[in-house]
């Protein structure tokens, strides 16, 4: 008997007008102690499948056929109360957005130490004391500090940690893990899928792993299902299926892995489409408005300069300044920028990556150091207009999609919204029809925009907020892990138009990733950081090539097994 | 925080300042105290005499002046009323209306809360439906409207509960309480239920609204996923996510309590601060009317600076490490 | 036994001179005596004062009770007189009128005072029922020889205690709050009354006054608003006690100004035409405000005073409502259409005020006179129409009481000319100005013949009848709400004393 | 090649139509509740307009009432005289024609004046949330002094100031605006706290910070973004002040600033009729303070069904 039997599973979301059928027909099976890994394209029903087994389907979704079996037992017509007994006990759960799944005005410790002491007969200091021993597993630095922090203090891998950790703390028989390590560097998601694999080993835990990530895949799954558009086109064991793919979508998925060992011009893109789907559009930017010339002055000089940025956060406040304590999460940066340049940031997760993009872009104010733009000092600015033109330029991807759109506009709002109040367009209809390509060309397709975010796929919000930021046509992009959610195919469709844009226009930009062969084929430099600070920058090929710091060596040598892929290639 | 105590403190005085300055120019629309000092047929001389003698007649700063260097010094004058100085008479009003306005607002909280959270969860049911349309009775009837009709019922006609003042009162020196005597619960009750009825309805209503959104949020789905009873789910995590605007309001509402139970206590005579100001408005006491102004206006200053306290108690990410 | 009562307003201060309105006089009367005092039936008769005569004219001497004791034991003798005169008039007394400050108090011995008036007087003692004798050595001793206080931080002794000679003590005095009274078993004469304790609490609320009453929890209540007597009638328990009360409600109209304040009458005054006044008077249903308003508990009057205080009123009577007649009056008097007038009301002082000056309203519509009806809580309403407001009104409603029981004290307040700063009648808000009157009003004040006085009088009425100088509508009615097993005496001028009261 | 042609031009559709086909106007179909609360609350409205068309008589026309026909009872009572429907109240107005007139008044002054101070309300609880600091500090404070004086004393001093200045108004005229001003004055406060407390914790969400990024000026951050996220309480506390402002309306009323007891409002009526409670007469408060229970029943279902469909979450 498997451990999960899910057997034609249909789910569906009913709308006023039609309804979607996110899920069709999926059976899966999953033995104890095994990892089922579960790819495929952004939006394609793969974590619907995950809520779906945990009866937490998004309303009105519902599933409209099939069956769920936990160890030969019936869950999905559970009453509330039965499903409740499950959850978290029997069956762990990663939600596929950590940044948005931890309850913020509470510690992190209070909400690991009630889940602990919900499942397992612990007293308080027990359960306090296995709470510290999970985060310390999962990778939180100095986690009897940390714990007492509240989420919004951590960084976003962090706080996928803690999710990672509140979901195996009760030493569930089943893990459904959704895009786990997303916002993880290399090494943290190494000890991680160790962790996993180390559970399924020992504990015979059976663990459903969903991801993109096709280096995850190879090295921790023993079968694959391939979902393409609510089916399942292929499901089998790993070797198998990354070895000698049947479906022509998992072909050219495979085939679009980004590698990280030699430089390419382009992404290859993937190209299977099925035949009732309308094909994405690819934009001529020499043509299209996205390409129109920028009216900014040629810079001289680096575009950017970043000067003994620091940054120091209160994390303990007091009457009396002696008392007060800070956290530096940023320590001293200093690197430049040149026009038309990609510089990447990767570094180990927490060490402040993500600070230093709001620090640019003026959403925090630095404790010491200065930002440069185009020769302007940012903090120096005063005027309003100055203040516009430079907002204009420089835009910004943030690294948790969901949160940074405002739920309660239309998706075509919130695109339109930078075009209309830039006035970067002469009419409605013209604003419209950019706000179609620009959807579109991101593969949301038309009909997107009418929706609200909260509709969407994980990968597919984050494809939202790509294209607003495009929507300014900026000089200047902070990319903060922009294609982590995204599917290789689309991520390759993305980076592509990142790229035309560098080369057309000399977009220059700020790319911070963990995905190293995504960095090394976008970035012309790349930085690298660890505990807030920058301990080497170098041209990325020789970085990739001639490592010198001991961590960027750690890095690379971390990066998750290709073997099986670079056979196929 | 305690710079920002400091900084309260100072604009609580400015506030305060603010409020008498504004009283004063009011009390010229209030009525003329004069002709309530006195009898009918009081000669004119006379009451120009008593006029003159109040200081009536000096120029208005001239008589703020004189108002806010008492004040300073917590001499708020003499009530015209009641030939009493004022700082006695609120001495010995306030128990009776802190009593009051605390068990209106423990009601408030105690029915409102649970009714609300369970019809934020329970949208559809039957019994949320109740509690959203029942409720409402209590705030699109006038209070004193619901205040005689409670006392019709409980009073007149089954006789249970009396109809007005506190009952026994225990005098501990500084405070008077209603709250050691059986006669002092059952005379608490009626009047509170209608004071609190108000809140009790928004705070329903307002922590449904919220709730309905908090349950829908990732981190309750979440919290869910882990296996969190429901209690903690919808307690812990849902409810606290609805608390600001919900205290926020609670805060206004007992200030409001606190500050114009003017309608209950005149309606179930309960002689607290309440009773007093309408009694002062009607007879243009202008000693107690302003003093009073003056005190509510501190309490809604100290509510207000603690429901902005509780802000960051409830949220961290207003509190610290702001940059 | 105790008795518990409730009363519509608040007992204030229990200083005797400081406040010259009925209900603290009333309570305080429980407490203080004066050197006479008042029967059930309003007749003076002795108290602390044994007898007196007029000695001459301008001279009256007072012989004194003995063996009287104040609460705190100090003896009453002719020297509390002399100082309580003394204080009477001292700054802040509302009760100045009482003895002229133009009298002097001679003290002949122990036990006999003498008044020296100035001009004879035969109504002297009419009030001294109300005039309080306070204990000089007492108040000396609490520094409350001044009635207001000399510092703003500490309140007047008098103000909060009391030491009387009267039947009842007052234990405790929360102002506003709740007053209780014990008996006095010292008192100087025979208690009617069984009652050893009274508690006295304010309820300002009709509503709940009478669910008190209702309810049990209170032995007497007063008022019952008309409309209620029926409910308290109709319980087991309790009854309503009515009976005619002293006050006059009556309606006035700016005589004085050549415009009206409030008015699209440009340029004239209608009201100085005695036609209008008396289309007015005749164009309201005194009958239907008795009947649906009042509930039969008021007497439509035809005089500004009572008919229980002037011997002769069985000879006046109402104009007749007669809409058709009051609208050719108007016709008459060049109104044919009509005019529109504000009407200034107070809807918090009288029995069911508001009401009637809405009936009133709408009753004069009907003649085609439109009224702006401003209804207002008394405090805003005396400070408009007033002297201090500057008599800032057109047409108003008020109530008359004279306290000396007397119609002179009418003339001289209500239908006396004045000036414009209020110098004569004060109260004669609509200006009101017939010589004949302050001439006849003159005499009446001197003359010690009962006969020729009382003629004197009637003159006076029919001079302002005929010229309607106001428009008197009825003497409301009083209605004290009583429970099972309570006897008690309804005064006329709505003073409850607890004398007079059994409980079983 | 300019995003050429494969989006079909929509269709170009009447307003009308598009709002029938919109989501809004289906969910509002779907809610039977919510059908039945608009139809009343229309019902309301239309009653209030056509008060002098189909009242059976104007009880504000003094000529036409006469006290000889007060407190008669309802029609299916004894005693009852067939003319009023639901009996008189103490001055012989048709009770009926009462609340039909007294609606209009009570609708106008409600809805105005908890509209202005919504407004006001929501204006400067943005601006001192978003603002903090100084702003803050200055608009909080100048609510904490409004909190200071209840709707009387606010209504009896603009009352005075505007006697003061314009002399002596038109009362029919000039009562209306003293209402509703002195009732926005007394209630903005409320929306403002709660939409300051809300935006301080809103403006730290990201979705508020992408807008910085976007470069978008404060006021439309503010409207834009953080209003509709912020509006779920206002709602809540508008649709109760409703019920409130028309009964302070009819407190105002007797304290001489509002209407002339002459034309009395849904508020009035209740307080005459609560003057009869006991005596029997138990119709003239019932049937107005009915009607008033039910238009806010009506207005506050409304108001939940439109905080809910205005969250597109929810639908
Ligand atoms: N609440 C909802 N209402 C309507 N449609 C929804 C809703 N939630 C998800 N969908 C749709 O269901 C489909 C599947 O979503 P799902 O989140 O399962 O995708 P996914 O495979 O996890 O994608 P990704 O890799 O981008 O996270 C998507 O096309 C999405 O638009
Ligand atoms: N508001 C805050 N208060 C206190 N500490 C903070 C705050 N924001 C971030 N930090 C801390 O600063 C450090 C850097 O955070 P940052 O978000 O920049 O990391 P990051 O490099 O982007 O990591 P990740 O790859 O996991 O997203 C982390 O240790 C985090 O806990
Ligand atoms: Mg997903
Ligand atoms: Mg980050």
């Amino acid at each position: 008997m498997s451990l999960l039997d899910i057997s034609n599973l249909t789910v569906e979301f009913p709308g006023r007008k039609s309804t979607f059928v996110a899920v069709e027909g999926v059976s899966l099976a999953l033995e104890p102690g095994k990892v089922l890994g579960v790819v495929g394209e952004s939006g394609a029903g793969k974590s619907t499948v995950g809520n779906a087994v945990i009866g937490l389907l998004q309303e009105p979704g519902r599933i409209a056929n099939g069956e769920i079996r936990l160890d030969g037992e019936r869950i999905d017509q559970l009453d509330k109360k039965a499903i409740r007994k499950i959850r978290g006990r029997r069956i762990g759960m990663i939600f596929q957005d950590p940044l948005t799944s931890l309850d913020p005005l509470q510690t992190v410790e209070a909400q690991l130490v009630e889940t602990i002491r919900t499942h397992l007969p612990m007293s308080h200091s027990e359960a306090l004391t296995r709470a510290i021993e999970l985060l310390d597993s999962v990778g939180i630095p100095d986690p009897a500090d940390r714990i007492g922090q509240y989420p919004h203090q951590f960084s976003g891998g962090m706080r996928q940690r803690v999710v990672i950790a509140l979901a195996l703390c009760a030493e569930p028989e089943l893990v459904i893990a959704d895009e786990p390590t997303t916002a993880l560097d290399v090494s943290i998601q190494a000890q991680i899928l160790d962790l996993m694999k180390a559970l399924c080993v020992e504990r015979n835990v059976g663990m459903l792993v969903i991801t993109h990530d096709m280096g995850v895949i190879a090295e921790i799954c023993d079968h694959v299902a391939v979902m393409y558009r609510g089916n399942l086109v292929e499901y089998g064991e790993t070797a198998q299926v990354l070895g000698a793919p049947e479906h022509a979508y998992t072909k050219s998925l495979i085939s679009a892995v980004p590698r990280a060992d030699v430089t390419i011009d382009r992404f290859p893109n993937v190209n299977y489409i099925e035949a009732a789907a309308t094909p994405t559009r690819s934009i001529d930017i020499s043509t299209h408005w996205l390409g129109k010339a920028r009216d900014y002055e040629a810079a001289t000089g680096p575009l950017l300069q970043v000067q003994d940025l620091s940054m120091d956060f209160e994390v303990k406040s007091s009457i009396f300044p002696s008392r007060r304590k800070y956290f530096k999460a940023v320590k001293t940066v200093s690197f430049d920028i040149q026009p038309g340049e990609t510089f990447g940031l990767v570094g180990e997760s927490g060490s402040g990556k993500s600070t230093i993009a709001r620090l640019i872009t003026g959403l925090y104010h630095p404790s010491g150091g200065t930002v440069h733009f185009a020769g302007t000092e940012l903090t120096s600015l005063s005027s309003r207009s100055q203040v516009l033109a430079m907002r204009r330029q420089m835009q910004m991807i943030f690294q948790d999609p969901y949160s940074s759109l405002n739920g309660r506009m239309r998706v075509k709002d919130i695109v339109a919204e930078p075009i209309k109040f830039h006035k970067l367009a002469s009419s409605n209809t013209e604003v419209r029809q950019i706000v179609d390509d620009l959807l579109d060309h991101v593969g949301l397709g038309i009909g997107a925009g009418e929706k609200f975010p909260h509709e969407f796929s994980g990968g597919q919000r984050q494809r939202i907020s790509i294209a607003r930021a495009l929507a300014t046509r900026p000089r200047f992009l902070v990319c903060d892990e922009p294609t982590s959610a995204l599917d290789v195919s689309i991520q390759a469709q993305i980076l592509n138009l990142l790229k035309d844009l560098q080369q057309e226009l000399g977009l220059t930009m700020l790319f911070i990733s963990h995905d190293l062969a995504v960095i090394r084929q976008m970035c012309n430099r790349i930085g690298v950081m660890r505990h807030g600070e920058l301990c080497e920058v170098a041209d990325s090929d020789a970085l990739y090539e001639a490592p010198q710091h001991a961590y960027t060596k750690e890095l690379l040598t971390l990066m998750p097994s290709m073997d099986l892929l670079a056979k196929i290639a | 925080m305690f710079g920002f105590a400091i900084r309260r403190l100072f604009q609580a005085l400015i506030v305060m300042f603010v409020v008498a300055l504004l009283a004063f120019t009011m009390f010229r629309f209030v009525g003329d105290p004069v002709n309530q000092m006195v009898g009918v047929e009081t000669s004119i001389a006379e009451r120009e005499a008593l006029r003159q003698r109040l200081g009536l007649n000096d120029p208005m700063p001239v008589q703020f002046a004189r108002f806010v260097a008492g004040a300073v010094k917590f001499d708020f004058g003499t009530s015209y009323q009641f030939r009493q100085p004022v700082a006695d008479l609120f001495a010995k009003r306030l128990p009776a209306t802190l009593e009051l306005s605390f068990m209106s607002a423990l009601f408030a909280l105690l029915t409102g809360i649970p009714m609300g959270v369970y019809a934020g969860l329970n949208r559809e049911s039957w019994l949320s439906k109740i509690f959203l349309s029942v409720s409402l009775i209590g705030v699109s009837l006038p209070t004193f409207f619901i205040g005689i009709l409670l006392i019709f019922l409980f009073s007149v006609t089954l006789q249970w509960l009396p109809s007005f003042g506190r009952g026994e009162v225990v005098d501990l020196g500084w405070w008077s309480t209603g709250l050691l005597t059986v006669s002092g619960w059952k005379a608490i009750i009626l009047p509170a239920v209608t004071l609190g009825l108000y809140q009790m309805t928004l705070i329903m209503r307002l922590i449904r609204a919220e709730m309905l959104e908090v349950i829908r949020t990732d981190y309750i789905k979440f919290a869910r996923a882990r296996g969190l009873p429901d209690r903690i789910v919808n307690l812990r995590h849902a409810l606290k996510n609805t608390l600001v605007p919900v205290i926020t309001i609670t805060g206004l509402q007992l200030g409001a309590i606190i500050a114009f139970a003017t309608i209950t206590e005149t309606v179930f005579q309960w002689p607290g601060m309440g009773l007093m100001f309408l009694q002062a408005v009607q007879n243009v006491d202008i000693p107690i009317m302003s003093a009073y102004l003056l005190m509510t206006a501190f309490i809604f200053v100290t509510v207000n600076f603690i429901v902005d306290i509780l802000y960051y108690v409830i949220d961290p990410r207003l509190r610290i490490g702001r940059p | 036994t105790t008795l518990k009562y409730a009363f519509q307003g608040t007992l204030n201060q229990l200083d005797p001179y400081s406040l010259n309105e009925t209900f603290t006089l009333s309570a305080l009367g429980n407490v203080y005596e004066g050197l006479t005092r008042r029967n059930e039936n309003l007749e003076i008769e002795p108290s602390l004062a044994e007898s007196w005569e007029v000695v001459e004219p301008t001279r009256w001497r007072f012989h004194l009770r003995h063996g009287v004791k104040f609460h705190n034991g100090n003896d009453f003798t002719a020297e509390d007189v002399a100082f309580s005169v003394m204080r009477l008039h001292g700054e802040g007394s509302d009760l100045k009128t009482r003895v002229g400050t133009d009298v002097k108090v001679e003290i002949v011995d122990d036990y006999t005072v003498d008044f020296v008036l100035p001009d004879a007087n035969p109504i002297l003692n009419y009030e001294w029922d109300t005039f309080y004798i306070m204990d000089k050595e007492w108040t000396e001793a609490n520094d409350a020889v001044a009635i207001t206080s000399a510092s703003d931080t500490t309140a007047n002794y008098a103000a909060l205690h009391a030491n009387g000679t009267g039947p009842f003590k007052v234990v405790s005095h929360e102002p506003g709050v709740k007053t209780v009274y014990e008996k006095n078993e010292a008192w100087w004469d025979e208690s009617h009354s069984n009652l050893d304790r009274v508690e006295f609490t304010p309820i300002g609320s009709d509503a709940t006054r009478v669910a008190a009453l209702l309810s049990g929890e209170l032995d007497m209540a007063y008022p019952i608003p008309v409309q209620d007597i029926k409910r308290v009638e109709q319980n087991a328990t309790t009854s309503v006690m009515t009976g005619p009360e002293l006050r006059t409600i009556f309606l006035g109209m700016d005589q004085m100004r050549d415009e009206l304040l409030h008015s699209d009458v440009k340029g004239k005054n209608p009201f100085k035409d005695v036609r209008v006044r008396k289309a007015f008077y005749q164009a309201i249903d005194m009958e239907g405000i008795k009947r649906k308003i009042m509930r039969n508990l008021s007497e439509p009057a035809a005089l500004m005073i009572s008919p229980f205080l002037f011997s002769r009123s069985a000879e006046f009577e109402r104009y007749p409502y007669d809409p058709e007649a009051a609208k050719a009056l108007m016709a008459d008097a060049g109104y044919g259409d009509g005019f529109s007038v504000g009407m200034d009301c107070p809807n918090d002082r009288y029995v069911n005020d508001e009401q009637i000056c809405q009936a009133v309203a709408s009753m004069l519509a009907r003649i085609g006179v439109k009224i702006d009806l401003n209804a207002q809580p008394k405090a805003k309403y005396f400070a408009k129409v007033l002297a201090s407001g500057g008599y800032d009104t057109s047409f108003y409603l008020l109530g008359w009481t004279p306290s000396s029981f007397d119609s002179w004290n009418i003339f001289s307040n209500i239908e006396g000319c004045r000036d414009e700063q209020g110098n004569g009648a004060p109260f004669n808000l609509g200006g009101y100005c017939n010589p004949k009157v302050d001439e006849l009003s003159k005499q009446i004040l001197k003359e010690n013949d009962q006969t020729k006085r009382d003629d004197l009088i009637a003159q006076v009425y029919t001079i302002t009848h005929e010229d309607v100088s106001h428009i008197p509508l009825h003497q409301q009615g009083l209605a004290w709400g009583v429970a099972q097993g309570i006897e008690l005496a309804q005064r006329a001028d709505n003073q409850f004393l607890f004398r007079f009261v059994t409980k079983n | 090649m300019t995003g050429t042609g494969s989006n079909t031009p929509a269709p170009k559709q009447s307003r009308l139509k598009a709002f029938f086909d919109s989501d809004i106007f289906h969910a509002f179909l779907r809610s039977r509740t919510t059908v039945v609360a608009a139809f009343g609350t229309l019902i309301f409205f239309l009653v209030a307009f056509l008060a002098p068309w189909i009242a059976p008589h104007d009880p504000f026309d003094l000529a036409s009432i006469s006290i000889m026909d007060s407190q008669m009872p309802p029609v299916w009572m004894e005693y009852a005289d067939p003319r009023f429907l639901l009996g008189t109240d103490d001055q012989g107005r048709d009770i009926l024609s009462g609340i039909f007139y007294g609606l209009r008044i009570s609708l106008i002054v409600g809805f105005c004046s908890v509209f202005a101070a919504a407004i006001l309300g929501i204006t400067l609880g943005l601006v001192a949330g978003y603002m903090g600091g100084r702003v803050d500090a200055v608009i909080m404070r100048v609510a904490d002094v409004q909190l200071t004086f209840p709707a009387i004393l606010i209504a009896l001093l603009i009352d005075g100031a505007a006697r003061g200045v314009f002399g002596n108004l038109d009362r029919e005229v000039f009562s209306f605006w003293i209402l509703i001003f002195s009732l926005a004055l007394s209630f903005w406060v409320q929306y403002a706290r709660t939409v300051r407390g809300s935006t301080m914790v809103e403006k730290n969400k990201e979705y508020v910070q992408a807008a910085r990024v976007i470069g978008l000026p404060a006021p439309i951050i503010m409207v834009r973004h953080i209003l509709p996220n912020v509006m779920g309480p206002v709602l809540v506390i508008a649709t109760i002040n409703l019920a409130l402002a028309i009964v302070t309306e009819a407190t105002l009323s007797f304290l001489g600033v509002g209407m002339p007891p002459t034309q009395p409002s849904l508020g009035t009526l209740i307080s005459i009729g609560n003057n009869y409670l006991y005596s029997g007469e138990w119709w003239i408060a019932i049937f107005p303070g009915l009607a008033l229970a039910l238009l806010v029943l009506n207005v506050n279902l409304l108001g939940d069904w439109l905080r809910d469909a205005l969250n597109p979450k929810l639908r």
